[in-house]
């Protein structure tokens, strides 16, 4: 039996082994130091870009609208961005337009925000760094009603305080004082964010969405409705990078760059052992 | 008798139902959510039925003790016990245990499953995705371009990642919708086929 | 379709608006009046009312010309609330509010509930008035009440015209080569190799003395893939009976797995081969999806089927079944309709029947005129929409107008 | 003999893995009562062992993995029995069909509900079940013709929209977008994404994509000549959009492994 004929009837276990073998490989602590270089495309960097270029003191939206669901895919980048804001000494108005995220977005703004002390030497405060208004219903209205003033949707934050007696809301109106809104979404608010938001108050936008949606929503980035568009663990990987930051999703894409170079080495492997096969069989063919 | 009345009544139904859709009247909108209705209740007995089937096969197995007739017992058992633990007594679907069990033997063991396809779609590629004729180097090369997508890549990156996109998109699109052309006909096809009584193997033949 | 969504979205928030405006009010009313500059926007004007259209007599349709502050002016409007009442002078606790549509927005369908009994009962045949109020920050101001207005039935909803038509055309076609097909007319149909290979196959599992697995999929009896699958297994039992194998269908459904047994037995009796007829081989398993698999995994790697079948409706278990199937070795021909999932049985199975080609699939088995019939008509009908798309886009591109505008001017990329 | 005695030595190691385990997961809980502890270190010890049954499926079938499906199957249909009963059952019909029960299940008994209608299906309903009765079991096909009938009349028409009417018609689309002349297209060609030639191509593959997948999808002549031609794109357009969907599937599947491998390593055995 030759090599070829081994590979084109090689059992399926080999293949299933060897998967399961570099699927778990990179996620032990042999490979903590091992990271993959990731390549953020245009979309994900025009968004880093954006964020770099803002001044200390200038407000930005974040709007985390997904549930616990797609915690894996999300929260890398939500982790990544506020750390990013908080660094660049921004503002920071935090919400949530999905119902099960409220709890969820708390922690991690809160999280974000403690641990900031540990890197960048201060920590956000409450109120005077970020405000995070919580989580109210029908995400359409809401989009609107902020466009007119916060405190129509948002008379109070998440914590029962009037936004007039938060420092930093003072002064604050709606879109016009934000540069810009960030939108991370696991449904359907992100069309409303494109429909109300961008285009009947023209906000500045941009998305991070699950991976299967992402595809879906380019032709808004292609007519420039978003400014940019994080797709999947990718995307999140990508943010990651380019904020020197790697995190839970640039730990998951090792898993999946390794299963991807397995399965694109095997097919590679099964189409070299097919092609040595025909160019052996061919000439009997002929002869017959 | 045996014959012609099933008939009569699939043609009636199904005549009326299809009518229905274009007639918004209040007295339409019922009888469309009463025939809805109807046919959930007339699910409730047909459980009866699927009760009736999985104990019989069990039990036939489990009695001429044919081969692995030991798991025959285990499903029946784990039946009944789910059964009895979703009882009002022990709190219905919201009762303790049956949660626990719902939580530690259902989830873990669906999840496993689907985690199966990871395997499977690797072993599919290996066998499946060989360039043996014009149409299967297409759809290997469709299929590895968007896998590259994850891979980095340095400078293809970008543009892997905008023809993966535009796949997804054009290609794509035009496919589905020819299929679904196809599909919506070939439905209308298929359902006229039962009502005018065209297909009736179901029926039973005497 | 993205702005049928949209428009979906845009809908389902004019519903759902009047809860949240209600709570928004109810919220903090002090905080909300400290920042407002109490100056109401001005009315809207020229309110019209009508009979909703299309309806089952419980709706109004209320049209508004948009308030001067509206976008312009002093754009101090956010939504209009709309108010219904039976009496045009009716005081203020009697005006029921109804809904609420956002700025810009210049008509509203109060559609109301059939039931008497209900919040959002909306009376038939009875005199209605309406009021809409422009709604700025806090504070608001109406327009002059319209009325009456009375909701009445409809017999026929005529945005579905498309759909008579296009039924009464079938129909006809249906009908038409029906008629051709007795009077013995050659009804040629091109050979479908997935289909072919049913009868190999059955041929196949006779010769290795092995049961073929027949998968009607994890639909319900009401998915039309279902129902064609049903067609097809009456075809396949008779050959299965005629050439004197077994055959195996699991079922994911009581319903399914009721007529599955109705049909396989006629198959049999149709084979002239009552008694081979076995009850136990279609068997119920479980009503869900992955236990259902698990199973019928399970069964294929014991049984080792010589041919697995697998036609009907499928989701993420279409890949999870066929790859079990290459282990043991079986010649796989699968079907479905979910666009989705073809690419996976495309891999995996040795012949994939896409989409259309599952409901061609019971007329091709069986040969009749009868089936044949519909097939042709079929055909006539996506004949006549090739036509119809390429002369109006040429007309279009000679023309240079738009001869039907679609929301698909959008790039691509 | 020799591979049922491997068979017993084998269980016997993972009976015994299973227990050790168990022990060990139960000492380390986090709650303060001690039967919590023993329990939760069992349920989560079990869930690992139907975890590792359910993936020896990947090696060969195995008394592990026949055991696992079976007791899945058999919970499932318990599961889907309770969840009958209690949501059809008792949430759907019981209200509308008696008082008492209504009262003996604590759901509100629906006053107006139309009473004599509900009898109509359950008159169905009986009549399936004479299908256990061997001399009247034909009489069931009423039933299946009642449900057969009606669904598919409510198939005849309800999907004609969005599988037919709603795709034929969004496939009008401009062939050749923004055209301003054939001097201005060739001089502004690029291959931006935004640009006119990607936009005016994308459309160009739809629409011949949506023909040439019907004339692949025609029966009633022979894939030859320009018909073949055309009949062969139809199917090549098709295959890019398999194998594109297939390879984009990649990563979700990779994910779910991803999330058994955690649960195994890291909530389990924790050295991840």
């Amino acid at each position: 039996m030759t090599l070829h004929d081994r590979l084109l009837a090689l059992d399926r276990r080999w293949v299933f082994g060897v998967l399961a073998l570099f699927v778990i490989i990179p996620l032990t602590p042999m490979f903590s130091n091992f990271s993959v270089p990731v390549t953020p495309v245009k979309e994900v960097r025009e968004i880093y870009d954006f964020i770099e270029g803002l001044k200390p003191g200038d407000y930005i939206l974040l709007s985390l609208d997904y549930d616990p669901g797609s915690l894996a895919e999300l929260h890398p980048v939500a982790y990544a961005m506020l750390e990013q804001c908080f660094a660049k000494r921004l503002k920071v108005i935090t919400l949530t337009l999905s119902q099960t995220g409220a709890q969820m977005v708390e922690e991690a703004v809160k999280d974000v925000a403690d641990s900031c002390k540990l890197y960048h030497g201060f920590t956000p405060e409450r109120g005077i760094d970020y405000v995070y208004l919580g989580y109210k219903p029908y995400p359409g209205l809401i989009i609107l009603g902020m466009g007119m003033n916060f405190r129509i949707p948002f008379p109070q934050d998440y914590y029962g305080t009037t936004l007039d007696s938060i420092p930093m809301m003072r002064g604050i109106k709606n879109y016009d004082n934000v540069k810009a809104v960030i939108n991370l979404s696991a449904g359907n608010v992100s069309d409303y964010w494109v429909a109300d938001g961008n285009a009947r108050y023209g906000v500045k936008l941009a998305l991070a969405m699950t991976g299967v949606m992402a595809a879906d929503y380019y032709p808004y980035y292609q007519s420039r409705q978003i400014f940019g568009i994080i797709g999947g663990m990718k995307g999140a990987a990508e943010y990651e990078s380019l904020c020197k930051n790697p995190g839970t999703a640039t730990e998951a894409m090792k898993v999946q760059v390794f299963a991807h170079v397995v399965i694109i080495i095997f097919i590679i492997i099964g189409n070299l052992a097919y092609f040595l096969g025909r160019r052996q069989t061919a000439p009997t063919q002929e002869s017959r | 008798m045996k014959r012609q009345i099933p008939l009569v009544l699939v043609f009636v139904f199904g005549v009326l139902l299809a009518i229905q859709y274009f007639v918004p009247s209040e007295a339409s909108q019922r009888g469309y959510e009463f025939v809805l209705d109807w046919i959930t209740i007339i699910g409730i007995f047909a459980m009866v039925l699927g009760i009736w089937s999985q104990i019989h096969v069990g039990y036939n197995k489990i009695k001429h003790r044919s081969e692995d007739w030991q798991y025959s017992v285990v499903t029946l058992v784990s039946m009944f016990a789910m059964m009895f633990f979703g009882l009002s007594f022990f709190g219905g679907l919201h009762g303790t245990i049956f949660r626990l069990i719902y939580n530690n033997v259902f989830i873990p063991i669906q999840a496993t499953i689907f985690s199966l396809l990871a395997f499977y779609i690797a072993s599919a590629s290996y066998r499946a995705f060989r360039a043996r004729s014009a149409v299967s180097t297409v759809l290997l090369v469709a299929a590895l371009l968007l896998m590259l997508r994850v891979i980095p890549t340095g400078p293809l990156a970008d543009p892997i990642n905008k023809i993966g996109n535009w796949m997804l998109l054009v290609p794509n699109l035009a496919a589905k919708r020819a299929i679904l052309i196809g599909v919506g006909l070939g439905g209308v096809a298929t359902a006229l086929k039962i009502v005018l009584g065209i297909e009736r193997s179901y029926l039973g033949k005497d | 379709m993205k702005y049928i969504i949209l428009l979906f979205l845009t809908c389902l928030t004019l519903c759902l608006s009047q809860a949240i405006l209600a709570q928004t009010a109810s919220l903090d009313p002090p905080a909300e009046a400290a920042l407002v500059p109490s100056e109401p926007p001005a009315p809207p004007s020229n309110v019209r009312v009508s009979d909703l259209p299309n309806d089952d007599g419980h709706g109004i349709q209320v049209k508004w010309n948009l308030s001067p502050d509206d976008g312009a002016g002093a754009k101090s409007v956010i939504s209009y609330d709309i108010y219904r009442a039976d009496t045009p002078d009716a005081p203020d606790s009697l005006w029921k509010k109804v809904g609420t549509a956002v700025l810009g927005i210049k008509s509203y369908a109060d559609k109301g509930e059939r039931d008497a009994g209900s919040r959002d009962y909306l009376p038939k045949h009875t005199n209605l008035y309406y009021r809409v109020y422009a709604v700025g920050a806090g504070v608001r101001s109406a327009a002059a009440a319209a009325g009456p207005v009375q909701a009445t039935d409809d017999w026929f909803n005529d945005m579905k015209v498309p759909e008579l038509v296009f039924c009464v055309v079938f129909l006809i076609l249906t009908v038409r080569f029906i008629n051709m097909a007795k009077k013995g007319a050659d009804l040629y149909v091109r050979p479908l190799a997935g289909i072919e290979a049913i009868d190999e196959a059955i041929g196949r599992a006779t010769e290795m003395g092995k049961p073929i697995l027949y998968v009607l999929g994890i639909g319900t009896a009401g998915d039309i893939a279902t129902i064609a699958s049903f067609t097809v297994l009456g075809r396949v039992a008779r050959k299965v009976a005629e050439y004197q194998t077994s055959m195996i269908v699991p079922c994911i459904d009581p319903v399914v797995m009721t007529i599955a047994q109705e049909t396989v037995k006629t198959g049999y009796a149709d084979a002239g081969r009552p008694d081979a007829y076995k009850e136990d081989s279609v068997y119920y398993v479980t009503s869900q999806q992955f236990p259902y698999v698990a199973a019928v995994n399970g069964t294929i790697l014991r049984e080792k089927p010589a041919t697995n079948i697998y036609l009907g409706y499928f989701a993420a278990e279409s890949l999870l079944l066929a790859e079990t199937g290459v282990l043991a070795g079986s010649i796989q021909i699968a079907g479905t309709d979910q666009v989705s999932q073809l690419p996976f049985f495309v891999v995996a199975c040795d012949y994939t029947l896409l989409g259309e080609e599952l409901y061609a699939a019971s007329a091709y088995l069986g040969r009749e005129p009868l089936l044949l019939g519909t097939l042709k008509a079929q055909d006539y009908l996506k004949a006549i929409v090739l036509v119809c798309m390429i002369a109006l886009l040429a007309l279009r591109v000679i023309t240079g107008a738009d001869v039907i505008r679609k929301p698909f001017d959008m790039p691509w990329w | 003999m020799t591979s049922k005695m491997a068979m017993r030595i084998l269980t016997a190691i993972v009976a015994l893995i299973f227990l050790v385990s168990w022990i060990t997961k139960s000492g380390s809980g986090m709650s303060d009562s001690s039967f919590t502890n023993v329990r939760d270190g069992f349920l989560i010890t079990f869930a690992v062992f139907l975890t590792l049954s359910i993936f020896s499926f990947l090696y060969r079938d195995n008394p592990f993995y026949k055991f696992a499906e079976s007791l899945y199957v058999g919970i499932s249909a318990g599961y889907w029995m309770c969840y009958g009963f209690w949501s059809t059952v008792v949430g759907n019909f019981v209200p509308r069909a008696s008082r008492s029960l209504s009262e003996f299940f604590h759901v509100p008994y629906q006053e107006h509900a139309d009473h004599i209608l509900i009898y109509i299906p359950i008159i169905f309903g009986l009549i399936l079940l004479t299908r256990l009765l061997p001399k009247i079991g034909w009489l069931s096909r009423w039933s299946l013709a009642f449900i057969i009938g009606a669904t598919a009349g409510l198939n005849l028409t309800r999907y004609l929209r969005s599988d037919f009417i709603s795709q034929v018609s969004n496939s009008f689309i401009p062939l050749f977008v923004d055209w301003k002349g054939v001097g201005s297209f060739i001089s502004h060609i690029s291959l931006a994404a935004d640009g006119q030639f990607i936009a005016i191509l994308s459309n160009w593959v739809i629409f011949v994509g949506v023909m040439c997948g019907l004339v692949y999808f025609f029966f009633s002549k022979e894939h030859k000549g320009a018909f073949g031609v055309a009949s062969r794109i139809g199917i090549w357009i098709l295959m890019i959009t398999f194998g594109a969907s297939f390879g984009y599937t990649v990563m979700g599947r990779i994910s779910l492994l991803v999330g058994r491998i955690t649960f195994l390593f890291g909530d389990w055995l924790k050295i991840l």
